[in-house]
This record gives C-alpha cells, sequence and structure tokens, in this order.
C-alpha cells in the first residue's frame, strides 16, 4: 500500500472530484471531500518521512521505467510543498463554501473543484514529468477559476476571467519552454532532461526555453510587474479559496521556479551564464516595497492582505535569487511559514465578512471587542507578518536576512528590514482600528461561529508553534535546499 | 483619579467626632465600603487617639531617650566587647553619633533640594 | 474527586517536563477563561505549582532546546538561581494572595506571565533565552501600569515600556556583538571586557535603575494600581541584579555606582509626599547596597547580595503592600493628607511597622542580610564605601521606615474613618511579615540557600547594639527634627529627577529645533520641504486603490509586460 | 546558412511565432472579452503548431507500424500524443471563458473589458469614499 502514495496522493483527489459531482448529496459530499483531504495529508507526511529516509522516492507508472514512462518522483522539497498543500487544505475545506454564490444544493459543485485544483496542485508538486506539470497545473488552474468566480460580488467574475487570461498565458509559456527543451533533448522526464541539458546548455534554443519558462512559472507565482490578476482573484474569490489559494497556489508555482532553475537546468547555468538574478533581485526587491506600500493605502482588508501577499512572494524570490543554499532554504521555509499566516488571515477575512458583512476595513472598527478570538486571531497572525520574535514570520526573516548577511549583501538586508517596518505599518493600521476605535453604533457583538474560528486558531496557533519548534520547518527546509543544490540527499 | 475629588467629597458620617469616610478608590470599582455607624463609633474620635495625648507623646520620647542612653551606656561600661573592622568604629557611643549626625545633615540638605527641584504636583501634565 | 486527582497529576507530570516559571507563563493563558472563585484558585495554584516543581529538581539539572542553530539553555539550575527562583516563587505567592480580590483578567495574566518570566529569566544559561525573557517581563508589566486606567498612568506606562524595552534592545544588541567577538553565548561571567559587554552592562544597568538610568522606576511605580506595584516591586530590578550578579561580579565601577545609589534616593525620599514613590526611591537605596556587594564580587560579598535580595524582596513588598492597602481603603497615598490610620487600620499599622522594622532592624531579615554587604564592604577595605552604607542604613531606616508608617498611620489624624484591609490582603502581609521575622530569627536557613558557604554570625552582641545604637539615634534625630521643627513639611508637589531630561529638557530641545528648523525652511529650504511631502504624495497616490500601482490592471497590461518580461529576459542572456 | 535559407528552412518555426504575435497582440489590444478568449485560442493554436511541427521527421512516414519493412523513418508520435491533451485543456479553458464571458454579460450588461473595469473602479471608488466618509464621520464624533 505505502508504496503506491505518490499515485494516491494525486489520483484519490482527483477521481473523487467527479464521483461528488455525482454523488450531489451535500453532507455525503462533504464528508467526502474532507476524508480525502484528511487523508491526502496523511499520504504527504508519510511520503514525507520516506523521502526522508531514502532520498528520493520514485514512483513508476506502469513500470515504465524512466525516461518511457511517466514518473512520480518526491524528494525532500516536494515533499515539503505537499504537506503544504495537503496541510492547508485539511484546515480549510472544513468551512466550505459559505460566503459564496454557490446556492444551496449545489455546493458539491464546489467541493469537485475544490479538489480537482488541490490535486492539481498536488500534482504538479509530486510529478517527475515536465509536460505532465502543465497538464496539471492546467488542471488546478481551470479549477481555480471556476472558484474565484463562485465569489460574492460580481467582480469575483471579471476576476476569474482576467485570471484565466493571464493564467493561460503563463501555462502556455512553461508549455513553450517545455517544447523547446523537448526539442533539444527528446525526454520530457526532470532528471533526464538534466543530464541530457549538460551538452546543449548554451544553444539558444535552451535559453529561449528557459526565458518562456521562467516567464510563465512567474506568472502563476505573481512575480512583481506580473502580478496584477492576484488583488482582485484573491480580493472577491469566497475566504475559503482566498486562504486556500493563497497558501498553496503560488507555492506551488514557487516550487516550479525552485525545480526548474536547480534540478533542470542547474544553478550555475542561470544565475552565472543567463544572469537571472540580475532580474529578479531588482524584481523581488521592487515587490517587497510596492507591494507593502500599495496593503498601507488599500481599503479593504482582503485587498490588503492580496497586495501583503505580493511583498511575501517578493521575498520568497528574493531568497531564490541570492543563489545560495541559504537563500533557497529561508525560500522554501517561508513557503510554510507564510502559508500558515497568509491563511489564518485570509480565515480572519472570512469570519469578519461573516459577521460583519463586509471586508472593508473601516466596517471593521471596535472588532476587538466586537469579535474578540477573531480580532487577536488577526493580530497574532499580523505580528508574523511583521516578523516579530516567537512567531514565523521571524524564522522566515531571520532565515532571509542570515542568507543574505552570507552573501555579504549588507544594503539587501537593511532592504529587508525597512520593508518589515512597512509590514508593521499596515498591520498596525488593523489593530488600531480594531482595538483602538470605537464600533459603530448598532453594530452587533458576535463572534464568528466555532466552524470558522476553530481552521482560523488551528493556523495562527500553528504560526506560534512553528515560531518556537524550528526543527521541522527550518531544518526540513535546509535538507530540502541542500538536496536540490546538489548535496548528497 | 482627580487630586481633589475623592477627598473633598468625601461624605461626612460623624461630623462631631470628625470622622470621614474615604471614597474607595478600588480594584476596578468595586463598591465601596462604607462604615457602618457602629464601626464607626468603634473608631476613637480625631484627637481621642492614644497616639494623639501630648502626654502620651512626651512618654513614647522620653522612653526613646531611655533607651538611647542605655545603648550607649552599654558602650560607656564596657558592658560588652566592642568588635568592628576599624578603630574608629570601637570609639564610645561612634554608631550613635553617626546615625544621629548622618539623619540631621540627610533632612537639612534633602531641605535645600527641595528648593531646586520641587514643582508643582501638576508640572508635567 | 478522584478524577481531580487524575488531573492534577497528568498536570503535574506536564509541568515537570517545563523549565521553572513556564507553568505560570502558559498558565496565565487560561486565566481570561476562568471566573470566580475558580480562577483565584487557580491562580494561586499557579506559583505553588511551580514552586513544589522547582524544589523538586535536583541542583545541576539542565534543559535545553534549540532554536535555530543555537543551542539554548532553558534551564540552569545552580544555587544562586534556586535561591532567586524560590524568593520569586514566594513573592509570586504572597503577591497573589495580596491580588486575590483583583477581578481583572488582563491584569491577572500580565502579573502571572510577568512573575513567570522573571523567574524563567533566572534559569537561563544563555543570553538569548535571558533576552527572550527580559522583554517578556517588560511587556507583560506595563499592563500592571496601564492597569490603573488613567491618563498618568497611559503615559507613564509607555515611558516605562520605551525605557524597558530599550534595555531589551542594547541586550540584543550587546548578546550580538558579544557572540561575534567571543562565539559565545553562555550567561557566565562577562566582565566588561569589550563594547558588546559594555552594552549588555548598561542594559542590567538600566533595570537595575543606576543613577540616572534609574527614574523609570519611580515614576512607573506609583502609577500601577494598588496590587500591580507589588508584582513590581518584586521582579524587575532584582533579576536585573541577578543578571548582574551573574555576568558582572567583581566589576569595581559598581561600587561606586552602587554607593551614590545607596543614599541619593534618600535625599528625595525625605521631601516626596506620595509614600508609594517614597518606598520607590527606598527601594533604588536598597538596590544600591546590592550593585555595591556585587561590585565588591568576593563569595561573602555576593552571599551577602543574595541574602539581601531575599530579605528585601519580602520586605518591601510588604511594605507596597500595606501603603497599597491604604490606597485601596482611602484612595490616597499623599503624605500631606494621611495620617492617624492606626485607629482604623490598627492590623495593617503592625504589619506596616514590621515591614519597616525589616529594613535593618535585629530580628528581622534586613539585619541579616544587608549587614553582610556592610561588613564585606569593611573586608575589603573599602572605608568610603562603608561609611557611605552605614549612613544610609541610618537613613533608610529613618525616612523609610519611620516616615511611611508615621506620616500614615499616626501624625496628625485626618480624620479619615475606614475598614481594615481585606482579608486576603492581611493574609499576604502577614505571610510577608512571619517570612521577615522568620528569616531574621532563623537566618540559618537563609543561609544554607546562599551560593556560597557561610560562616557569618550576625547575632554577636556587638553588632547588635551598634546597629541598635544607629537606629535608634535615627529615631531621636527624627524626634529632634520634628520638635525642633526642622523637619520638611509634607507638601504637595512634584520633584524634579532625572525624568525631567527626558520629560522636559528633550521636548525643549526637540521644540527648539523644530522651531529652528521651520525658521530655516522659510527662509529657503522650503522647496526641499515641499519636494519631500509631494514624494510622499506621489507615493500614496499610485499605492492607493485607485492609483497605478494599488489597482489591477486589465488584463492587456499584464499581458504587455509578460511579453516584456520575456524580452528582456532574452535581451540578457544573448 | 544565408538569412533567407534562414527563413525558408525554418519557415514553420516562422509561422508559429506570426501566430502567437497575432495571439499575444489580439490579447494585449482587444477590449471586447469574447475577441480576448480568441486571441488566447490562436495564441495556444500556435503553440500547438510549433509542438506538431517539431515531431516531423524529415522524410519520415506517419508514425504508424509498418509490418515487415525496414528501414522506414517514422515521425516522432510524442509531440502529436502530447497535443491531444494540449487541445483538451486549451478547449476546456477556452469553455470556461466563455461562459465566464456569459456571466460578465449578465452581471454588468456588457463584454468590453474598459467599460466592465470602469465599472469596478467606480464601485470602487464608491466603497473608497464611503470608507473615508465613514472615517470622517467617527473622526469627528470622537
Amino acid at each position: 500500500m505505502s508504496e503506491h502514495f505518490p499515485a494516491l496522493q494525486v489520483l484519490l483527489p482527483v477521481l473523487t472530484a467527479p464521483l461528488c459531482l455525482l454523488l450531489r448529496h451535500p453532507t455525503l459530499v462533504r464528508v467526502l471531500s474532507l476524508a480525502v483531504t484528511v487523508g491526502c495529508l496523511g499520504i504527504s507526511l508519510a511520503l514525507m518521512e520516506q523521502a526522508r529516509e531514502v532520498g528520493t522516492v520514485v514512483y513508476e507508472f506502469g513500470n515504465w521505467p524512466r525516461p518511457l514512462g511517466i514518473e512520480y518522483a518526491v524528494d525532500t522539497t516536494n515533499a515539503f510543498v505537499l504537506v503544504i498543500v495537503s496541510m492547508i487544505a485539511a484546515v480549510v475545506l472544513p468551512i466550505g463554501c459559505r460566503n459564496s454564490q454557490v446556492p444551496e444544493g449545489r455546493e458539491y459543485l464546489f467541493y469537485s473543484a475544490f479538489l480537482l485544483c488541490f490535486g492539481g496542485l498536488l500534482g504538479v508538486a509530486i510529478t517527475g514529468d515536465v509536460f505532465n506539470i502543465f497538464v496539471f497545473l492546467e488542471i488546478s488552474s481551470l479549477a481555480t477559476y471556476i472558484l474565484i468566480a463562485m465569489g460574492r460580488d460580481r467582480r469575483a467574475i471579471m476576476a476569474a476571467y482576467s485570471y484565466l487570461i493571464v493564467g493561460t498565458i503563463g501555462a502556455t509559456f512553461l508549455l513553450i519552454g517545455i517544447g523547446l527543451l523537448y526539442q533539444m533533448t527528446g525526454t520530457l522526464n526532470i532528471a533526464d532532461l538534466a543530464v541530457r541539458l549538460e551538452d546543449v546548455k548554451e544553444t539558444r534554443t535552451v535559453i529561449v526555453a528557459f526565458a518562456f519558462a521562467m516567464v510563465g512559472i512567474s506568472i502563476k507565482l505573481a512575480v512583481l510587474p506580473l502580478h496584477h490578476w492576484l488583488p482582485n482573484a484573491y480580493t472577491h474569490a469566497p475566504p475559503v479559496v482566498s486562504a486556500f489559494l493563497s497558501a498553496t497556489a503560488t507555492k506551488v508555482a514557487y516550487y516550479l521556479m525552485l525545480r526548474f532553475i536547480y534540478t533542470i537546468l542547474g544553478a550555475g547555468f542561470v544565475f552565472d551564464v543567463l544572469q537571472f538574478d540580475v532580474i529578479l533581485t531588482p524584481l523581488s526587491l521592487a515587490a517587497m516595497f510596492i507591494g507593502s506600500l500599495a496593503a498601507i493605502y488599500q481599503t479593504d482588508f482582503k485587498r490588503l492582505l492580496a497586495y501583503s501577499s505580493i511583498a511575501q512572494i517578493g521575498y520568497m524570490t528574493l531568497g531564490l535569487s541570492l543563489n545560495s543554499e541559504l537563500g533557497a532554504a529561508a525560500g522554501i521555509v517561508h513557503l510554510f511559514n507564510h502559508a500558515l499566516m497568509k491563511g489564518g488571515l485570509f480565515l480572519v477575512a472570512g469570519c469578519v465578512l461573516l459577521r460583519v458583512g463586509s471586508t472593508a476595513i473601516v466596517d471593521m472598527r471596535g472588532l476587538g471587542s466586537r469579535m474578540p478570538l477573531t480580532a487577536s486571531a488577526l493580530v497574532i497572525a499580523g505580528l508574523g507578518m511583521i516578523g516579530v520574535p516567537g512567531t514565523v514570520g521571524f524564522v522566515s526573516k531571520w532565515a532571509l536576512v542570515s542568507a543574505a548577511l552570507d552573501q555579504q549583501a549588507w544594503q539587501i538586508t537593511v532592504l529587508i528590514l525597512l520593508s518589515s517596518l512597512l509590514a508593521l505599518v499596515y498591520v498596525w493600521r488593523l489593530i488600531e482600528v480594531m482595538y483602538l476605535t470605537e464600533a459603530p453604533e448598532g453594530a452587533e457583538r458576535r463572534e464568528a461561529p466555532p466552524l470558522y474560528l476553530i481552521p482560523t486558531w488551528i493556523l495562527v496557533l500553528a504560526s506560534v508553534y512553528f515560531g518556537f519548534n524550528t526543527e521541522s520547518t527550518l531544518g526540513v527546509a535546509r535538507a530540502a535546499a541542500h538536496q536540490l543544490l546538489g548535496g548528497a540527499g | 483619579m482627580s487630586e481633589e475629588g475623592p477627598l473633598s467629597e468625601a461624605p461626612e458620617v460623624d461630623e462631631a467626632r470628625g470622622h470621614r469616610q474615604a471614597p474607595q478608590v478600588d480594584l476596578h470599582g468595586r463598591e465601596g465600603h462604607t462604615l457602618s455607624a457602629a464601626e464607626s463609633a468603634r473608631i476613637p474620635a480625631v484627637g481621642e487617639g492614644w497616639f494623639e495625648q501630648p502626654s502620651n507623646i512626651n512618654k513614647i520620647i522620653w522612653a526613646l531617650v531611655a533607651v538611647c542612653v542605655a545603648s550607649v551606656g552599654a558602650d560607656l561600661f564596657s558592658l560588652y566587647h566592642k568588635h568592628g573592622h576599624y578603630g574608629f568604629q570601637e570609639w564610645i557611643g561612634f554608631d550613635a553619633f553617626y546615625g544621629f549626625v548622618s539623619c540631621v545633615l540627610l533632612v537639612l540638605v534633602a531641605k535645600q533640594l527641595r528648593k531646586v527641584s520641587m514643582r508643582d504636583e501638576n508640572y508635567y501634565d | 474527586m478522584t478524577e481531580g486527582a487524575a488531573l492534577i497529576d497528568g498536570g503535574a507530570r506536564l509541568a515537570a517536563m517545563l523549565p521553572p516559571g513556564w507553568i505560570m507563563m502558559l498558565g496565565a493563558l487560561v486565566v481570561p477563561l476562568l471566573r470566580g472563585p475558580v480562577r483565584q484558585g487557580w491562580m494561586l495554584a499557579l506559583p505553588v505549582l511551580g514552586l513544589f516543581q522547582m524544589l523538586a529538581l535536583p541542583l545541576g539539572s539542565e534543559m535545553s532546546a534549540t532554536f535555530f542553530a543555537y543551542e539554548l539553555e532553558l534551564l540552569r539550575f545552580d544555587s544562586i538561581a534556586r535561591a532567586f527562583g524560590l524568593v520569586f516563587h514566594s513573592a509570586a505567592i504572597l503577591s497573589v494572595v495580596y491580588a486575590m480580590k483583583n477581578d481583572s483578567a488582563l491584569e491577572g495574566s500580565a502579573a502571572l506571565v510577568y512573575s513567570g518570566s522573571a523567574i524563567s529569566a533566572v534559569f537561563a544559561g544563555d543570553l538569548i533565552t535571558l533576552f527572550i525573557c527580559w522583554e517578556l517581563t517588560a511587556v507583560s508589566s506595563v499592563f500592571l501600569i496601564w492597569a490603573s486606567g488613567n491618563e498618568r498612568a497611559n503615559r507613564s506606562g509607555m515611558r516605562y515600556l520605551i525605557v524597558q524595552v530599550g534595555s531589551g534592545v542594547l541586550l540584543l544588541a550587546g548578546t550580538i556583538i558579544h557572540y561575534a567577538e567571543t562565539g559565545s553565548l553562555a550567561f557566565d561571567h562577562l566582565g566588561l571586557v569589550g563594547f558588546g559587554t559594555g552594552l549588555i552592562f548598561v542594559a542590567f544597568g538600566i533595570k537595575a535603575a543606576f543613577p540616572f538610568l534609574h527614574n523609570w522606576l519611580q515614576d512607573a511605580y506609583p502609577n500601577a494600581t494598588v496590587t500591580g506595584t507589588v508584582f513590581l516591586s518584586a521582579f524587575t530590578t532584582k533579576l536585573a541584579i541577578y543578571a548582574l550578579a551573574r555576568g558582572f561580579a567583581g566589576t569595581e565601577i559598581l561600587i561606586p555606582i552602587g554607593a551614590v545609589m545607596a543614599v541619593f534616593p534618600i535625599f528625595y525620599a525625605v521631601i516626596e509626599n506620595d509614600l508609594r514613590r517614597v518606598l520607590a526611591y527606598g527601594l533604588n537605596n536598597q538596590l544600591g547596597y546590592m550593585v555595591v556587594g556585587v561590585g565588591i564580587g568576593t563569595e561573602f560579598a555576593l552571599n551577602g547580595t543574595v541574602a539581601h535580595v531575599v530579605a528585601h524582596v519580602i520586605y518591601k513588598g510588604l511594605l507596597f503592600m500595606s501603603m497599597g492597602a491604604v490606597l485601596y481603603r482611602v484612595g490616597t497615598v499623599k503624605a500631606s493628607e494621611l495620617g492617624g490610620l492606626y485607629k482604623s487600620m490598627p492590623i495593617t499599622t503592625l504589619l506596616c511597622i514590621v515591614g519597616a522594622a525589616s529594613i535593618s532592624a535585629p530580628l528581622t531579615g534586613g539585619f541579616v542580610s544587608k549587614s553582610m554587604i556592610v561588613s564585606a564592604a569593611a573586608e575589603e577595605h573599602y572605608t568610603v564605601v562603608f561609611l557611605v552604607l552605614l549612613l544610609a542604613s541610618a537613613g533608610a531606616f529613618l525616612y523609610l521606615g519611620i516616615k511611611v508608617c508615621f506620616f500614615a498611620f499616626f501624625g496628625q489624624d485626618r480624620g479619615f474613618r475606614v475598614k481594615e484591609a481585606p482579608l486576603n490582603m492581611l493574609i499576604a502581609m502577614g505571610g510577608a511579615a512571619a517570612l521577615c521575622l522568620g528569616i531574621g530569627m532563623f537566618p540559618g536557613t537563609l543561609y544554607g540557600l546562599l551560593p556560597y558557604p557561610v560562616d557569618y554570625v550576625p547575632y554577636t552582641v556587638s553588632h547588635v547594639v551598634t546597629i541598635l545604637q544607629l537606629l535608634l539615634f535615627s529615631v531621636l534625630a527624627f524626634a529632634f527634627l520634628r520638635k525642633a521643627g526642622l523637619y520638611p513639611p509634607e507638601l504637595r508637589s512634584t520633584l524634579l529627577d532625572s525624568d525631567w531630561i527626558y520629560r522636559r529638557m528633550l521636548p525643549w530641545i526637540n521644540d527648539g529645533l523644530a522651531f529652528a528648523y521651520n525658521r530655516a525652511v522659510d527662509r529657503g529650504l522650503g522647496p526641499a520641504r515641499g519636494l519631500l511631502s509631494q514624494v510622499m504624495s506621489t507615493v500614496e497616490r499610485i499605492h492607493r486603490p485607485d492609483g497605478v500601482l494599488g489597482n489591477p490592471w486589465p488584463t492587456g497590461a499584464t499581458t504587455l509586460w509578460a511579453a516584456i518580461m520575456l524580452f528582456a529576459l532574452l535581451l540578457l542572456s544573448y | 546558412m544565408t538569412f533567407l535559407s534562414n527563413v525558408a528552412g525554418l519557415w514553420n518555426y516562422w509561422a508559429v511565432i506570426t501566430l502567437m504575435m497575432i495571439g499575444l497582440y489580439i490579447m494585449i489590444s482587444r477590449g471586447n472579452l469574447v475577441k480576448k478568449l480568441m486571441g488566447m485560442n490562436i495564441f495556444q493554436v500556435s503553440v500547438i503548431m510549433l509542438y506538431v511541427s517539431m515531431g516531423k521527421v524529415a522524410g519520415g512516414t506517419p508514425p504508424i507500424l509498418i509490418e515487415g519493412a525496414e528501414d522506414v523513418a517514422y515521425s516522432n508520435p510524442l509531440p502529436h500524443v502530447l497535443m491531444l491533451t494540449a487541445i483538451v485543456v486549451g478547449v476546456a479553458t477556452t469553455a470556461v471563458g466563455l461562459a465566464l464571458v456569459v456571466r460578465v454579460k449578465e452581471a454588468y450588461g456588457t463584454v468590453e473589458e474598459d467599460e466592465v473595469v470602469a465599472i469596478d473602479q467606480a464601485t470602487d471608488r464608491e466603497e473608497a469614499a464611503a470608507a473615508r466618509a465613514a472615517e470622517a464621520a467617527h473622526g469627528e464624533g470622537a
């Protein structure tokens, strides 16, 4: 059984999705999808264990050996991503599709879309075949467009449309890149590609392939100038979807970038020959500042979170652009940490939306007394965004700063700390509104239901717990980075 | 709490005896503990306490003086072996003298300090 | 009942795995969820449990955790830590009893976190752990001040927080530099050997209320709540003394610093009107002894310091408790408004007298502890310091003990007729008084807890008589000055202290600079300022939801950017 | 190789690039949501052609095994297979896109992006103005 875990990891949600369409019974579907996500979480944890033990777990479909067949290959890095994705899914899914346009009795559509999206993301992370990456990316993206369009506001539809156009361009660019790589090597298997590319690396075709693939992934990752699909999508999607996507979709894209740069093309080629960091570093820094500044001036809580995500993605790509093991580890650990914090914050937004009926910041006045548990969850997760010691945010910042210092990049260190101050500003704005202004008259004092609060607090408490227990996050991230950069697995 | 308010507003429960009830400042707004008339009656009136009688005060002071004299007397008549790290510690009544003088000096200096450093109560507000 | 017992048993096992102090910190988180007697019981159970847990640990226990690449030593259980841990736990228990009727959940949790973090700090074996606990004490304790809920306390609390957090920042900076210099994070003897340790020294000095760094103490403590001050008086400064004793024992500069500290607050104590502030000055003065003891640094002196910390925490707590009771019942602790309370609050009066006597009188804690430091100074031939400490002994006894007792409970009867302090306060005060007397009468137990072996005998006839002379003549001097009309009357006032520098002078300088700046701007720097404000407004304009960067672009624009980025990448690679 | 043979010999790539550019250009320049989708389709088709043309082996036959024949050059079948998947993905994307356009038309009454964006921005501005007004009102009240 356990040797089939890699296949089950993806097949379980992908096959359950159509089953949900057939079953239609709301409770049944809900329980089923919940069971599937929890099962996937268990599988991913088991895979993580296996990967830490044997280095890389390889699963060959139909026993066709590499490079003929499609294989799934799980090493520490993608095991970590699998854990992130399935953990967040298992935590947020119980909330379901409240606060969305889904009419009663048709919740099964939400669940099947969610499971497809979930399975697609897992597939992207787990597969060892580049074309398979494209297919799973599109599966998850198509489901994502549907999920976003389920938002309450009509702007959700337009947001989904924009994301569809932009996302398709991204995926197609990636497809072009993959095609060109295939043209040069005749293989689609990642491990095989890496070997065969050695001889033809410096050809123009490979360079063009790299450029297309990077731009394609950057769109999915929302690297600065290509990020404009993100704020609207996250703002108008149902809160659970925002929480899930912000915590997983961009993370998987980041994983892809790592995989392309480190495993397929090689860091030496990407950074020394192509000088990718010349573009990536300024874009990351710009994202950190523009994202945070834009967050400061937003009037809507969810949109504020979306812009802050752009800034946080800047931190991740900055870690990558440092081109070192420490930098990659900082990026990987921030995947996890940001997933916890931002997932928690979007769920807080869900609580607010449920009780207040809007996520406009002015409507959150006096939330500290109206919804004390929700407000305090926001504060704790917000402290994490700033990077206060004792939260996961601090772990990320610490990892990133020490990576920057390791490269003697003083100016970058200073900029990281400065941008943290900007985070302080927008978090403080929220605290001020919630605690230091009085509630509007007639506002009801009603805490969000446990269904919302429990997942929210699980993420928030986890963000504190992992602020202290760094071994299972930073330790794993360092091991993953070590393995990625070619150290002994 | 305002500085003047509670004191001037304190209810006079027993004017004849010069009693007044304190306002409750409390640990966070608990009900005040107003004394019952019986309780109030048990407490001596202003000026009637034992420690307020001038004669009693004089008794205390004389007792104090007596004890002081006795303590120095112990030195004087070498009733015990006086021991110290320094020679001056073994002088008769050194500690008594030092204690008295230093206290007087401290007070006098402090009075001067008051001229320099005293400001109105609400100086910083 | 059996279920309860099982629960307690399970809890105890869990607690046994935690470093001391953590039980209180973690338990404090539950406090807001509880109500009424359950909460009171819980709050009392935590420090008691913590005490038992600590006592169950064998000397030399260690506990560590990994934080990033650093090995944190969460627990280092040696005799000096044990002594501090013991007295901190006792202080926490007494303070909790004292605060039993305080039904503010926030204050209760803050007090427990504060006590717990101070205890954890004492057991910290490395500088990072120390820093974390250090900041935790700062952040948690400020709520005890803010809980007063008035404007004055709010501002005072903010000043307190800034100073305390500032101390923590210096500690962190010092730690980092020290680490860079030596590669060690261990919190052992540091000594003033470099810039890093210098910063750490100043950080400790702020919390220990060194002269000119002291004023947060007198500023904040009297503004805390009735029960909050009792907590505050026990931990922060003594934690700093512990840190100094651990890190800087034998650093000579501490001796003059301590000597000045022992004397100058007395002058203020004499003329200060707010009796809780008088006690705060007295606290500062007694810290001076401890700093001198650390500075001398011999085994005997360090023993004296630790012993004095133990005695001082208890009796100063007792004094703050009695003044708290007065404040609680009467509504003020201004000497100019109090008097004659012995009639209404006889038990409090008696206990306060015990506390005052405990500063130095024979048969009390202060007698057996403080004299060790004074003797150590003499043994090491610091003659001037010896005389200064002797003077401070007399002064402290008089102007802290006598003054506080006299003006609050005796003196001119102001007619206040109030109830005796509540039972729980009396119990707490009684417990503290019993400890004071117990330590004073049976010093062997205290001496047994000290870090080094003790062969000091406090009760020699010579010692008792000379101290009695000193103290009796202090009282005589007080009587004499009162009779002669030389004693300064109690006046309602504010005394200028070093806080004037940041509360008045800096604002003046700031205003002056701002004025000069504005003048300069009017004269020609206007364009520069205009540019700045223009930049700021531009930043806001483009990042606002309707600005270029704060607003999602249409899909076409993003597509264009994708093309541009592709082009840029290709260009770069060719 | 001369420039001319470059152009002529790689004509299939030029065709692909031209199609790709047309697709991209439509997506950038056209405001009509349906036209954008069509641009996207053209763009995707160009990629499909890229794959298919790279699978062609000069002189090769279609990749159907000929019994008994030796020395037969077959074209590479894999890109074709891959493109079957890509086509399915493309169709699905277009379907979702068109469905969204229908919903946009229902919700906004138009399928022109600039008009929809204008409506959205007006909504955003109203919300922002309401927020500012609420804040100002609160400021006065406090």
